[in-house]
């Protein structure tokens, strides 16, 4: 007998003779309340939970932003820029219009561009880990579960996916992509881009969460409440959907959660290649990558994107293994 | 461990503001940009004659560095059109003639091989007639002739050795389909015709038509003498035969070239060219951030070195100001002209390209592009290198626009242009479309595939109204500008050089009466031209010329900017002790 | 002897193995159960006793061999054709904690028969999962708890309450307690012999504990090797094992009481399944073993006129007295 | 173990034919013309057709690809105006640099592996060393330190990394030259000298996520049994880490790792062009932004290659470090 | 009986866990002789275990606290150094795991494990001497082939076999005292009877000390000369096998006795079950840990819930309960519960 097996983390209740007359409706503790509590009691998990709520609001937020700034993120201001498109004043041209300076060359408000700029990342990130964990679901929920053949062609795809360097493709499909769906004098919308990129992510990305899915369900496949189930008569959708998905939570939330930051990077490396959204929409990756130049002759530029993006990593990472911990407590981390 | 993760995180970042924290007041040099080009073509042959006049400070020895990011494309004198490749040649070949360059705008074409810059036998510019110089050898130590230049104006006619300029051969041949014409493989040991070395020092050019640019035409690399024995086909591209000061002892492929002194090269025959360095290194591989970098640390090497790449627009707030890089630095306008085009079949409305002109905020788009140190605003349609060259300004609406006018021009109408930018252009599409929105356009910006631009945009019924263009000519002769860009009988389906399209009779008939004019004579004309094509027809909006800004190290010296192409000519290079 | 609820014939289980002989698991079972009966299925690991189980409820797919239920041929059923049969023929498993979805509440876990097989019974679902965990002992006010709120005891009797939820005739039951604390064994020992009672449910226990087999069922089959050695009643097993695997198995358990003496010890290993011993499978650990042992293959017949068959060319002489538990009770 | 490999080997060269189908279809297939990239200030239309008569463009599709493929494997004559007859393996000529791909991979590859090897050897030691102490030490100071390092490294971006250590070891401090190339066998002081920068950088960002992961590992594996069974043997702690806990625990690393590996060697696009050397990820980006799609189909072939080769590294590493999976 | 080789006295556990202090084990005293056999009986959460730990001293000792003496002849092991208890450790002192198959390391062969363990204890033994004598082992403990077998990987063993040469592994050293920790739970019965067998024959032989961890009283019954129940951590009871299960005085001991299903004996009726669970040892009832599952609790004049009742002698010389029912209403009761004396 292993110590944890005599250790019961979850300490039965009473035996259920001695009737509870109080309450007489006794509501259990859903395995997701167990970890809510558990993530509630994590201040780790607290903190960096409500940097993430921040950043979410500021993002969603920006017109309301803007409106009390009183500039907008295309507004430039030329005029703040010397003949060498530097920023004229202390640290990159802050002052009490600009709290966070000017962009050299541009002139245009870091501030305001900023928040515009976590806007479209966030939403990049956020489709693109929605999407990547549905299709890794799906597939990995297909492979794990239906074995023999479709498992084999579903790996199969998964080792072509990942021997398809994911970079290459992006620098080579992004740019020629949107040529296809639109007419070579319409105006392409920003959010078309960012379709593209999701889409790229998409495809590229989901490999992770089906191979953990797939793991988590040939365990689970094993397990005798499946077997229960289909003695009872199940279907497969009930099978997949309602005896495995919700055992899948926890690994899908955690990949999930990590996931988003690896995303924001991802999309900021794509700018940092010259891929992925284009001027003048305001993103986050652009900013911090083509501020990165300008590390010696204006680092207030490099400071606030970089120290933004840091923390929003950062948030998402510690709020990851968090929620890692609090959804899988025997984890040993 | 939060908390120490972001004090770590802030330690690195605090030390970055430490440094943001002087104050950025606007000062520093000024770039010269409205100097003129005094250029002529030298009729003494005293002028053709070697050796160059010493260079103050300059001497011999030592090693002379040159840092870039990509390898040079051809070695191969016939095949070479790159500004590197225009720049490295003649250090290792001589051509017809060439331009004596003081980098200030004082240019003289000179016999390079030949004894004069060419004799035009008829007066008609159909018949031309080299001599070329005694003494003049290869680094074999065999003398150049006449044949092995037009052996090597034959090579240029061969797809396999594509590459380099092509005006010698389609005036040859009177048909851009030179290859088609007469072929380089079937005809070995003939030259095309109407190219003839009637004795091993005369070269003789026979066009159907005339043309008096051919002066300048063949201080182009493809004039370079290749001795049909030593023709190694492709192999010339890597190690091509020598008849300049340096010869090619070491070739890595897209890692280092090393010249060394060719001995054999006489300082007597060559007017331009000097041998101070013993010999010159190429290194391939540093990014222009990194070559900057290094050249400001001045250390090792560097010192002696040269970064091909320039200053980064995003180093310069850093250069700039930096007095001790102030006499290791060459800030110089180039020929190379900026233009937003304006697609003529699309907006036919001469009101609508006029009020484009009154809009443009040329300091708005140069601050974007990274201001003085990158780009020099211009009005005219030739850069103010071009012989001849007269600046005005034909709609004055100060150096940020005038909104004002441009509107009063539109009355009210909001005309809706689709502007292609290059997709690595994309703040400068963002800058115009800004611009131009302000003096009530409506601008919708396309990114176009860097790959693709030139292709889509050179088809006569693109979907485009505005792009931006540059054009950078091969000699500084108005010739090589006007009639290319805007002639509008040379439009075709594709492939055109005049992307206004642009087809005015009255501009077309004044090209033909100045073409036909001696080289000499043409300048004045040329620039009354550009001004009649800006006030007539408006088929652009002149931007800015590029401005170059290079650092070299402490050793480094006899560095400037070529006056033809704008890139740092090593001709006068020098290490010093 | 009343027509069987449940008859095997032949029941044959092959898998297949990458690159090698298939594994016989179950080679030529033969089982009959009447109804109300509890018939022990023993053996150790590997014989072929949980591979039966799974065949039984259709959870796997026998290579060859027929099931026929109350009468009805159920051996290749398939897909809708299988369903009504899911109500009839339940199963209860051996994980108290694998066995039940930790997921969902006890309620669902228990209703989820009704649900997939779309049954609204009377009084509605709710009502009749109370009814369920009261019959297993548990409260039914815990109908929204999750199954790692309860003990291992309690697990195993959501378990059953499950298996009960459609109504079983037939309920087959792998290794219903040895996951179990052995003060808490008796407990759900006790219940299913009471449903057993009470409902008149039908068991097929399958278990390695001889002494809770002996427990608990009327009627005992002995597997080795993937086939039965031995059947026959309770009271005639465990007196007088004629199989001498049968012997050998019962005087391996360490006994609490006095006993122990000629024990049997066999060596070795069993064999592999995939090259299983010709004629006899035990052959290979019999003391008794001889030639024809390797070339025939005993039947499992009832042999020298008693109930209890087995497959053993030289059975242990029949019990001398198979009146009852009296002379066990002596005997202990 | 011979039955496995060869089936390891098909499955490869099955994904490998796959994915050189499929970026041809994509980059061939593609708008974006491959000659407008060659086309010099004066070409005519005729002149780019002649060129994509030249080239074979004007080819079925099929054809070429074939010619492609045939390329890889026995070589092809590309004409003379791309340098004549291409040896396998083939990768077809780049116009843009006026060079045969492989000729180009032969140039950079170096790069990238001297790059990528040392800083893979460096994260490795680092982060499985950092992660193991962390791990044997829960819960100390130098464990909270360790963990915090990780988080940070994890959370932090190779250019911003790279750029701060450029700008304060390279540019303020001056300690070390700018980043370069020098092949190694040329001058090995000088070829540390000009890329330790980038290892440092990818050393740093790597070994904090190995760090993660091995300490994670490494404590799952301290609470097997097997580890309590050779401490039940009277081995020193040295031993029982260091030999039964550490090979346990390494096992998941090694996929991991190799994959990582694999992949850098394709191509460290962040690092080479944060510190300007031209590797193969450099010459790629480079090669996307200026059309060049000979040497972009190339890097993706080659970069596919190498993560398939990785994964069957990784799989038989896998074998030698656990039984259990030889036999299969 | 002979002179106790290993004594335990006041043996405490407390283990720190995410849920709070296991009061693993409390206040614990056995001893056992060379040659002979202490059964240790209980379910699971009972301590059984984390005693055998504490013996070899295997807790991680920055998460547990360990009070009260070990002493192996006479050397008081809490005292010592761990530099020399590691000496002790798989020399004089072995234990065999339950589970062989996570207790063997699946990466080395069988025969290097063994070695391993030889090649620690005995400086100066060759590679080739410690793969004769694992060679040797291994053939004593009845794998068959054993030349063949010291090479193989413990996924290529059965389980039987793997627990054979888990209990080589501990034998290697010709160790004084065993712990053997539910080495046969595992196992099917008649592997079982053969490592029970085993056991008995290599006691003979090496007149080892053997602790017996077990949940089966059978087990217990067969091969245990002295045992000690535990309940919640503590003994309940302790004695000679004949006393404790042939005159059982706890309740507890009644319960596991009544509880359990036998091969001979009445099936007419119900077996009786110890009500309720066994309970956590982060939370345990106060008083006598068994009261809320005790039929006779209430005859103790509520003394259950409050005190813990002491390990006092009963019954016969030797013969330790604690119980708070008086010993005189022990036979009645204990007949009530159906275990007869």
């Amino acid at each position: 007998m292993a110590l944890p097996a005599e250790v019961d983390l979850n300490p039965a209740p009473p035996p259920a003779e001695p009737a509870a007359p109080v309450a007489p409706e006794v509501a259990g503790r859903s395995p997701s309340r167990l970890a809510w509590a558990r993530l509630k009691k994590d201040r780790v998990a607290v903190v960096s939970a409500a940097v993430i709520v921040l950043m979410l609001v500021i993002a969603l937020g920006a017109p309301l932003i803007e409106w009390a700034y009183g500039i907008g993120p295309y507004d430039d201001f030329k005029a703040r820029l010397d003949r060498f498109g530097m920023p004229l004043g202390y640290a990159g041209g802050i002052d009490g219009d600009h709290w966070f300076g000017v962009e050299p060359h541009l002139g245009r408000d870091i501030f305001i561009r900023l928040v515009y700029g976590m806007r479209t990342s966030l939403l990049i990130a956020t489709a693109a880990a929605t999407l990547t964990s549905v299709i890794g679901v799906l597939v990995g929920l297909a492979a794990g579960f239906l074995g023999r053949w479709v498992d084999a062609i579903l790996g199969w795809v998964m080792d072509f996916a990942l021997a398809m360097p994911f970079m290459v493709f992006a620098l080579a499909v992004v740019p020629t992509v949107a040529l296809r769906f639109y007419g070579p004098r319409d105006d392409i919308p920003p959010l078309f881009r960012g379709v593209v990129l999701v889409g790229i992510f998409a495809v590229f990305g989901w490999t992770g969460t089906a191979r953990l899915v797939r793991g988590q369900v040939i365990s689970l496949r094993e397990r005798e409440f499946i077997e229960a189930a289909r003695a009872a008569g199940a279907g497969l959708g009930h099978m997949l959907f309602k005896q495995l998905l919700p055992n899948l939570w926890a690994p899908i939330l955690i990949s999930f959660s990590l996931a988003l930051p690896s995303y924001v990077t991802a999309e900021a490396a794509l700018s940092f290649l010259d891929v992925g959204m284009v001027e003048p929409v305001p993103d986050f990756g652009r900013m911090i990558n083509k501020s990165i130049n300008y590390l010696q002759s204006d680092p207030a530029y490099v400071f606030f994107p970089g120290i933004t993006i840091f923390v929003m990593v950062l948030a998402f990472n510690l709020f990851g293994d968090a929620l890692r911990d609090a959804l899988d407590p025997r984890s040993s981390r | 461990m939060r908390t120490r993760a972001a004090s770590a995180a802030g330690a690195a970042l605090a030390l970055l503001l430490l440094a943001a924290c002087t104050e950025n007041k606007g000062e520093g040099p000024s770039v010269d940009v409205n100097r003129q080009s005094t250029g002529v073509i030298a009729t003494d042959p005293a002028q053709s004659r070697g050796p160059a006049a010493e260079v103050a400070g300059a001497a011999k020895g030592g090693t002379f560095h040159i840092l870039r990011q990509s390898a040079i494309s051809h070695l191969d004198p016939q095949r070479i059109y790159s500004f590197v490749g225009l720049m490295t040649a003649p250090l290792y070949s001589r051509f017809l003639t060439t331009w004596k360059d003081d980098g200030k705008g004082h240019l003289t074409l000179v016999g390079d091989l030949a004894e004069t810059p060419g004799t035009d036998v008829n007066k008609d510019c159909k018949t031309w007639e080299f001599k070329i110089k005694d003494g003049v050898k290869y680094e074999d130590g065999s003398a150049i002739t006449a044949k092995d230049i037009a052996y090597g104006i034959s090579r240029a006619f061969s797809p396999d050795y594509s590459g380099g300029p092509t005006y010698v051969q389609e005036w040859l041949a009177d048909s851009p389909q030179f290859d088609k014409a007469w072929d380089f493989k079937a005809n070995k040991g003939s030259f095309p015709p109407g190219l003839t070395a009637p004795d091993d020092k005369t070269l003789r050019f026979t066009f159907a038509k005339g043309h008096c640019d051919l002066p300048f035409a063949v201080s182009l690399p493809y004039t370079a003498p290749v001795p049909q024995a030593k023709d190694t086909g492709l192999g010339l591209d890597t190690q091509p035969f020598s008849s300049g000061p340096y010869k090619v002892t070491k070739n890595t492929v897209g890692t280092e070239i090393v010249l060394e002194r060719n001995t054999n090269w006489d300082p007597a025959t060559d007017p331009v060219r000097h041998q101070y360095p013993d010999r010159f290194v190429w290194t391939f591989g540093a990014d222009p951030d990194a070559q900057a970098n290094r050249i400001i640390a001045d250390s090792g090497d560097d010192q002696t070195a040269l970064g091909w790449g320039g200053v980064p627009a995003s180093l310069v707030g850093t250069t700039i100001n930096n007095a001790s890089l102030k006499s290791r630095s060459i800030l110089s306008p180039t020929p190379s002209a900026n233009r937003l085009t304006i697609n003529t079949l699309r907006v036919t409305d001469v009101n609508i390209r006029r009020a484009l002109n009154y809009a443009i905020d040329r300091d708005g788009l140069i601050k974007s592009l990274g201001g003085d140190t990158v780009a020099a605003p211009m009005t005219t349609l030739m850069p103010s290198s071009t012989l001849g060259f007269v600046n005005y300004d034909a709609y004055p609406a100060g150096p940020s626009g005038n909104v004002e006018k441009a509107k009063e021009l539109l009355a009210g109408k909001t005309p809706e242009l689709v502007l292609g930018v290059l997709d690595t252009d994309a703040e400068t599409g963002a800058q115009l479309e800004a611009n131009l929105e302000k003096a009530g356009f409506k601008i919708t910006v396309k990114l176009i595939p860097a790959d693709a631009k030139l292709d889509e945009t050179s088809k006569k019924n693109n979907p485009w109204d505005l792009y931006i263009d540059s054009w950078a000519a091969d000699w500084p002769s108005g010739a090589s500008i006007l009639p290319v860009l805007f002639d509008g009988r040379t439009i075709k389906d594709a492939g055109n050089n005049n992307r206004s399209y642009l087809n005015d009779d009255k501009i077309n008939v004044e090209f033909d009466r100045v073409l036909a004019m001696d080289p000499a004579a043409q300048g004045p004309e040329w620039a009354k031209l550009d001004k009649k094509l800006m006030e007539d027809d408006a088929p652009a909006v002149p931007l800015y010329v590029d401005v170059a800004y290079y650092l070299h190290g402490s050793k480094a010296g006899g560095i400037f900017v070529s006056s033809i192409f704008g890139y740092p000519s090593f001709v006068d290079a020098h290490v010093k002790s | 002897m009343t027509s069987p609820l449940l008859k095997v014939e032949g029941l044959t289980k092959e898998f297949a193995v990458r690159g090698g002989p298939p594994v016989q698991a179950v080679s030529g079972v033969d089982l009959s159960v009447a109804p109300g009966e509890a018939v022990g299925l023993v053996g150790e690991s590997g014989c072929g006793k949980t591979t039966t189980g799974r065949m039984l409820v259709r959870l796997l797919e026998p290579t060859a061999g027929s099931i026929t239920f109350d009468g009805r041929d159920i051996t290749h059923l398939r897909g809708r054709a299988l369903r009504p049969l899911r109500r009839d023929i339940q199963i209860v498993f051996q994980d108290p904690y694998g066995s039940l979805n930790p997921r969902h509440t006890v309620g669902s876990i228990v209703a989820m028969p009704l649900e997939v097989n779309g049954i609204k019974p009377p009084g509605g679902t709710r009502r009749r999962v109370q009814e369920l965990l009261e019959l297993v002992g548990l409260n039914p006010e815990h109908y929204n708890r999750y199954p790692h709120e309860f003990s291992g005891g309690q697990r195993q009797r959501i378990g059953i309450a499950r298996a009960l939820a459609l109504n079983p005739r037939l309920i087959v039951a792998d290794e219903p307690v040895s996951a179990l604390d052995v003060s808490v064994q008796a407990q759900v020992v006790n219940l299913l012999r009471g449903l057993q009672r009470d409902l008149g449910l039908t068991f097929v226990l399958i278990a390695h504990d001889l002494a809770v087999v002996r427990h608990f069922c009327q009627r005992v089959a002995v597997m080795y090797l993937g086939k039965v050695v031995e059947s026959g009643d309770r009271e005639d097993i465990y007196a007088a094992p004629r199989h001498p695997y049968t012997r050998a198995l019962l005087s391996a358990v360490p006994e609490l009481g006095e006993g122990g003496q000629g024990r049997i010890r066999l060596t070795g290993e069993v064999p592999a399944p995939t090259d299983p011993p010709s004629g006899c499978r035990f052959r290979t650990r019999c003391w008794k073993a001889q030639e024809i042992c390797a070339s025939a293959e005993p039947e499992l017949v009832p042999r020298g006129g008693s109930r209890q068959a087995v497959a053993c060319h030289f059975p242990e002489p029949e019990s001398a007295h198979a009146e009852g538990e009296a002379a066990h009770g002596a005997a202990g | 173990m011979f039955r496995f490999v060869v089936k390891r080997l098909l499955s490869a060269v099955l994904v490998l034919f796959a994915v050189t189908m499929l970026s041809f279809l994509m980059f061939f297939a593609l708008p974006g013309d491959p000659v407008s990239g060659m086309c010099p200030k004066n070409c005519t239309a005729e002149r780019l057709e002649r060129v994509r008569v030249e080239l074979g463009l004007r080819e079925p599709k099929l054809v070429q690809y074939a010619g492609y493929v045939k390329g890889i494997f026995v070589g092809r004559d590309l004409g003379t105006a791309q340098g004549g007859h291409c040896d396998a393996p083939c990768l077809g000529f780049s116009y843009v640099r006026s060079e045969a791909v492989t000729d180009t991979f032969k140039r950079v590859l170096p790069v990238t592996l001297s790059i990528v090897i040392p800083a893979a050897v460096l994260w490795l030691v680092l982060g499985v060393g950092l992660g193991m102490i962390s791990a044997l030490r829960r819960g100390t100071l130098l464990d909270r330190l360790a963990v915090g390092f990780a988080l940070t490294g994890a959370s932090l971006q190779l250019y911003f990394v790279g750029a701060v250590l450029l700008l304060v070891f390279t540019y303020t401090l001056r300690w070390i030259p700018v980043p370069h190339y020098t092949p190694l066998l040329e001058d090995p002081l000088d070829w540390a000298s000009g890329l330790v920068l980038a290892w440092m950088a990818l050393a740093f960002l790597f070994s904090a996520i190995y760090a993660r992961l091995s300490r994670a590992q490494m404590l799952e594996t301290l609470s097997e049994d097997f580890v309590r069974t050779a401490r039940a043997k009277g081995l020193s702690s040295w031993q029982v880490h260091g030999r039964h806990a550490l090979r346990a625990a390494i096992t998941p690393l090694v996929t991991i790792a190799g994959l990582d590996v694999g992949s850098a060697l394709g191509g460290t696009f962040i690092t080479e062009t944060t510190f300007g050397l031209q590797g193969l990820g450099r010459t790629t980006v480079d090669a996307v932004h200026g059309g060049d799609l000979p040497t972009v189909m190339g890097t993706v072939i080659l970069a596919s290659v190498f993560v398939v080769v990785a994964n069957i590294v990784v799989d038989l590493l896998y074998a030698v470090i656990d039984p259990r999976v030889r036999l299969r | 009986m002979s002179v106790p080789y290993l004594r335990v006295e006041n043996l405490t556990v407390r283990l720190r866990s995410s849920d709070g202090v296991v009061r693993a084990v409390n206040d614990l005293s056995f001893s056992v002789a060379r040659g002979r056999t202490l059964g240790i009986v209980g379910e699971s959460g009972s301590g059984k275990t984390v005693t055998g730990l504490a013996v070899m001293g295997l807790h991680d000792p920055r998460r547990s606290e360990i009070g009260g003496r070990i002493l192996v002849d006479g050397v008081d092991l809490q005292a010592l150094p761990e530099p020399e208890r590691r000496r002790l450790r798989g020399g004089d002192l072995a234990m065999i795991f339950q589970d062989p198959l996570s207790a063997l390391h699946p990466y080395y062969t069988v025969g290097r494990q063994i070695t391993e363990a030889h090649r620690v204890h005995q400086k100066g033994v060759g590679r080739a001497a410690a793969r004769r004598h694992a060679i040797d082992l291994l053939g004593r403990v009845g794998i068959p082939q054993p030349q063949r077998r010291v090479d193989q990987y413990p996924h290529e063993f059965s389980g039987g076999m793997r627990q054979r040469a888990m209990i080589a592994m501990a034998l290697v050293n010709n160790p004084k005292v065993l712990i053997a920790d539910e080495p046969t739970t595992a196992l099917d019965v008649t592997v079982q009877a053969q490592i029970l067998d085993l056991l008995a024959d290599l006691q003979r032989e090496y007149q080892s000390a053997i602790i017996m961890i077990t949940h089966d009283l059978g087990v217990v019954r067969q091969v245990a000369h002295d045992v000690l129940v535990m309940y919640g951590g503590r003994a309940v009871e302790q004695g000679s096998a004949a006393q404790v299960l042939g005159d059982p005085q706890h309740p507890y001991t009644w319960g596991l006795l009544a509880s359990v299903p036998t091969l001979r004996g009445p099936v007419a009726g119900d077996l009786v079950p110890i009500p309720g669970n066994p309970p956590s040892l982060v939370h345990l009832p106060g008083g006598c840990a068994f009261h809320p599952r005790c039929r006779f609790a209430d005859r103790t004049g509520g003394a259950s819930r409050e005190r813990v009742p002491e390990l006092l002698p009963s019954g016969q010389a030797g013969h330790l309960a604690a119980c708070h029912l008086p010993a005189a209403d022990r036979r009645a009761a204990r007949t009530e519960t159906g275990v007869s004396a």
